[in-house]
């Protein structure tokens, strides 16, 4: 049961990344990409975390855990970053 | 057959982005390019069976190199449309070149000893009398000090060389690090927020790196990282160059190195040997100091000479 | 095929990539590249001897592994030096290139 | 940790703590002067380089007296897993030379680094004091290690600290100089490290002992022992390696080339020497080392030929440099595999002396170029007239550093020079006594031709700024140790071959 929820998980995890890494290739312009891209770091990321948690004893859980918050705050500062540096350049 | 499926796209993937990133027509993506390579490249080192030097990498080799090669990328992004065009048949003759230099080392592998060589053993066999678990930490803390010894000097040294670039005028000023010129809102959050995890973290990497995977270097590295963000997002000031606090910080790890290399002289009578039974709280005392002096020296590596003392 | 022997080959791939760069690259900065690149085609390569070395339990010698950390060190060192020699040529001659194109007077 | 008695066991002779000290005082040195800031530079300095000679003075008598060589086992530990480090003949040599030669250049540079009272620490002061002390340690490592890797480690602190030193006057031309010269070091510790990875694959030690024990003529060995070399030669700026080296020498401050041009291309040299004699002994085939030594020949005569061409006075004695390195390489070719022959003693004591006399020379010369540069303002060749009326000192200087470079009596360069000749006569090797001949009258060129300039009348009427006594005395002190070298007599000197074939 665990096993099912972790492989079902952790495959749309990767769905998810393989999505986002086309829209990073493929979609036109800055802000798009970035749209493709934080996708990845919240859902992506959060599911393959969230499939590996049955696996995982408390300790290195709580480890998953904070490697997927820090992601989350480094990825929502810089994307706000990049995203302003577009428009204060007036970019595409 | 998965692992060795694994190895196959692995190596693939570095020999492709290594490649790209000597190949890329722009120097910014060239260094982008080189910062996902290293990344790579620490996973390498966790399949080689190496997690310390793939820590070592994903921070050094990958992280702070590539922030100093983002940075100068930045700065001479002007020179890039200038480059001569060379001929195409020098091209081809590099390219030549370079292939028959690659393919003389890999047959290298097959003239290589059949029966490895290895002093895994004797490491060990010699560890428990250091009190330490990592076997790395022991060639470096223990067996072959006198080079880590050496290697803090070389990080001096490569201070002395960046700050040897200030302008007489500029000296005694503050490193010159302004990639924002304006205080930006969502980087200060960050600023204030990260520090103190990744501070936490850091003492952590330092401590544990007696026993598993980590230590001084990696975990002086995270220090660093915050440091830099704390002085980009303008939320601390950046300190004086010629200021006595930051002058100790920048000594005290070498400095603690030397004195119990010297203490060595008096107890067991060996220059940078330990005591009976003192020698992991003497590491860890001496690793404590140069996780201070790492961040501090790397931070100001990064940070450049000083500049003048008046422009913001 | 071993992961050692996969690794030897690609720590060769990576020194030959570096070499061309060197070549035909002519700015420092893509010189300071390749060489950094060059450097990782050299500590893999004595990593893969540390793989070979795997022996009493540990998967690798811990010598080698402890010396390519000091050589990632250097190699940063060198880098640092290298990047603030380049962005001071830059500031000093308004482009940071290797070739004196004017001889002083 | 380790009992006492173990020690002593261990292989540490008496006084090998020296050797320890030679190497970290420097070190502790230059931690303090970072600590204290530039204001007490002078003095640590002082009171480092002093110790230092003390070192190397007592070093260099414990191994004449006892004739046996000097060991330290760092840590206790000995190799495979430590660290050993060890002073024979030629180490504790080099090991007086560099004290003496940074004492001198030191006290030269006493008034141009100061520090002025009551001001803010000035950058030029903590630079150039911090990279002298960082030499100093990285120069005593490279004579005394006898482990690979912490080799690798003392080029590179060499390296780093010479680049500083190159950088220090600024402008666009020095810039490039040092960052040339820092990938040219880079590259070649890369070369020399990929060198070290084969030799660990191979033997699983890095101990120049131990290698030597084990050595086999096979693949891996060959090819390990080709990186090193070439990555030594970069560093040391052989031809056709040698392009970085000019302008980095003649771009420092004048106690600056003197040291780089001194000691510090001496340093990545000595590494090879080591390598060659006594961590692959039963690989060198003097036959096959010819080539070494036809690229000392083609360094001797195009290093003098371009030297001939300079406009500028310091480029000229860097390219001298150049072409005086090239000699100190009939010495792989030259000396036979038979220990003990008395071809092999005068060869090997002909490039030692060499390496000596032209330290000496090379020091005294590039500091009378600065004080050349001081007293007109310039250091155009050309325009060198009337300087014999106005600085007799420093001419004189001048020209007895060019006698020791041409190779004649009486000098150490004469004496060097003799024996390598010699030692290729007696080989019947005509073609390198030929470039031997050739390079003294080439450098012979240069220096008379710089030397007539500075006795010509003055072209124009220059504003001349007046220069020190004291630093005309040292430059001169220095230059004439290499004339005084001359006065020995001209035989296999015994103390150079000290722990030699073991």
């Amino acid at each position: 049961m665990a096993d099912l929820f972790t492989i079902l998980a952790v495959s749309a995890g990767a769905v998810l990344f393989l999505a986002g890494t086309l829209g990073l290739l493929r979609f036109p312009d800055t802000l798009t990409r970035l749209h493709a891209l934080t996708k990845v770091d919240n859902l992506g990321l959060g599911l393959v975390v969230l499939g590996l948690l049955p696996q995982l004893g408390w300790l290195a859980a709580a480890k998953m855990l904070a490697v997927w918050l820090l992601v989350q705050l480094s990825g929502a500062v810089v994307t706000q970053i990049l995203a302003r540096s577009v428009r204060g350049e007036g970019e595409s | 057959m998965m692992e060795t499926g694994f190895d196959v796209v692995l190596a693939l993937m570095l020999l492709g982005v290594g490649g790209w990133s000597i190949i890329a027509r722009n120097m910014m993506t060239a260094v982008i390019i080189f910062i996902a390579y290293g990344l790579l490249l620490s996973l390498a080192w966790v399949r080689l069976h190496a997690v310390d030097v793939s820590l070592t990498e994903a921070a050094i080799g990958s992280g702070a190199t590539g922030l100093l090669m983002v940075i100068a990328a930045h700065k001479v992004a002007g020179d890039s449309q200038r480059v001569v065009r060379l001929s195409r048949g020098f091209h081809v003759l590099a390219a030549v070149f370079a292939t028959l230099v690659a393919i003389g080392i890999a047959s290298l592998a097959f003239v290589l000893p059949g029966a490895p060589v290895s002093l895994a053993a004797p490491v060990l066999e010699r560890l428990p009398e250091s009190g330490l678990g990592n076997p790395v930490a022991g060639v470096l803390f223990v067996y072959r000090s006198f080079d880590t010894l050496l290697e803090k000097v070389v990080l001096l040294l490569a201070l002395i060389g960046v700050w040897a670039l200030a302008r007489d005028q500029d000296w005694g000023g503050v490193p010159g690090l302004r990639l924002f010129q304006h205080p930006h809102s969502v980087l200060m959050l960050l600023a204030r927020t990260l520090p103190p995890i990744g501070f936490v973290f850091a003492i952590y990497m330092t401590w544990a790196g007696a026993d598993v995977p980590g230590g001084a270097f990696q975990g002086g590295t995270v220090l660093a990282a915050m440091w830099i963000l704390v002085m980009v997002a303008g939320v601390r000031r950046v300190p004086r160059v010629s200021s006595p606090l930051l002058r100790l910080a920048i000594v005290a790890g070498p400095l603690v190195f030397l004195a119990i290399g010297f203490l060595g002289f008096v107890a067991p009578g060996v220059f940078l040997a330990y005591p009976d039974g003192l020698a992991k709280p003497l590491i860890v005392v001496m690793e404590v100091a140069l996780t201070l002096s790492i961040a501090v020296i790397l931070g100001l590596l990064i940070a450049g000479p000083p500049r003048a003392k008046d422009s913001a | 095929m071993s992961a050692v022997l996969l690794f030897w080959l690609a720590g060769s791939g990576l020194i030959g990539l570096a070499v061309y760069g060197l070549i035909v690259n002519p700015h420092p900065l893509c010189k300071l590249l390749a060489l950094n690149l060059l450097g990782s085609g050299v500590f893999l390569l004595f990593g893969v001897i540390a793989r070979r070395g795997a022996a009493a339990g540990l998967g690798g010698d811990p010598v080698p592994q402890a010396l390519v950390i000091t050589g990632i060190v250097v190699a940063f060192s060198a880098t640092a030096i290298a990047v603030a020699l380049l962005l001071a040529l830059h500031a000093e001659a308004g482009e940071a290139s290797l070739d004196q194109e004017d001889e002083e007077p | 940790m380790i009992p006492l008695q173990a020690i002593a066991e261990t292989g540490t002779t008496p006084g090998g703590a020296l050797l320890v000290l030679g190497i970290v005082m420097p070190a502790v040195a230059l931690v303090a002067l970072i600590g204290l800031g530039g204001r007490a530079a002078r003095m640590i300095v002082a009171a480092a380089l002093l110790f230092q000679l003390y070192v190397a003075v007592r070093v260099a008598l414990l191994v004449a007296g006892s004739a046996t060589p000097l060991a330290y086992v760092v840590g206790g530990f000995q190799p495979p897993l430590g660290i050993t480090l060890r002073a024979d003949g030629v180490s504790a040599l080099m090991m007086v030379v560099s004290a003496v030669i940074f004492l001198g250049a030191a006290s030269f540079a006493w008034k141009d680094f100061a520090q002025a009272r009551g001001q803010p620490e000035a950058r030029l002061s903590l630079i150039f004091w911090s990279a002298l002390l960082a030499m100093a340690s990285a120069l005593n490592l490279l004579f005394t290690s006898t482990d690979l890797f912490n080799l690798y480690v003392g080029l590179e602190l060499l390296t780093f600290a010479a680049i500083p030193v190159v950088a220090i006057k600024g402008g666009a031309e020095t810039l490039r100089a040092a960052l040339r010269y820092l990938l040219f070091a880079v590259f070649g510790s890369m070369l020399y490290l990929f060198g070290i990875v084969l030799i660990y694959g191979a033997y699983g030690t890095l101990a120049i002992s131990a290698i030597a024990a084990q050595v086999q003529p096979n693949a891996a060995t060959l090819a390990a022992a080709g990186f090193v070399t070439v990555g030594l030669l970069a560093k040391t700026a052989l031809f056709p390696f040698h392009l970085w080296l000019p302008p980095a020498h003649a771009g420092a401050p004048a106690a600056g080339s003197a040291v780089l041009s001194a000691l510090v291309v001496k340093g990545s040299l000595f590494l090879l020497m080591r390598l060659w004699f006594d961590t692959f002994p039963s690989l060198r085939e003097p036959a096959d080392m010819q080539l070494l030594a036809f690229l000392g020949a083609l360094a001797v005569i195009i290093g003098s030929v371009t030297a001939l061409r300079q406009p500028r006075l310091k480029l000229l004695v860097a390219y001298s440099t150049v072409a005086q390195i090239g000699y100190m390489f009939f010495v792989f070719t030259l000396v036979p595999k038979t220990a003990g022959d008395i071809v092999a003693s005068a060869a090997w004591t002909g490039a030692w002396l060499q390496v000596v006399a032209h330290a000496f020379a090379k020091a005294g010369m590039f500091l009378a170029a600065g004080l050349v540069a001081e007293v007109l303002g310039h250091d155009r060749i050309r325009d060198l007239g009337g300087l014999s009326a106005r600085a007799p000192l420093v001419v004189l200087t001048f020209a007895i550093s060019g006698l020791s470079l041409m190779g004649l009596p009486p000098s150490g360069g004469f004496s060097a020079k003799f024996m390598l000749l010699a030692a290729a006569l007696a080989e019947g090797h005509w073609v390198w006594a030929t470039v031997i001949i050739a390079g003294g009258v080439l450098a012979g060129a240069y220096v008379f031709a710089v030397l007539a300039r500075m006795m010509a009348a003055p072209t124009k009427a220059a504003e001349l700024a007046s220069i020190g006594r004291t630093r005309q005395l040292i430059a001169l002190g220095l230059a004439s140790v290499s004339v005084l070298m001359g006065l020995m007599p001209l035989h296999p000197i015994a103390f150079f071959e000290i722990g030699r074939f073991p």
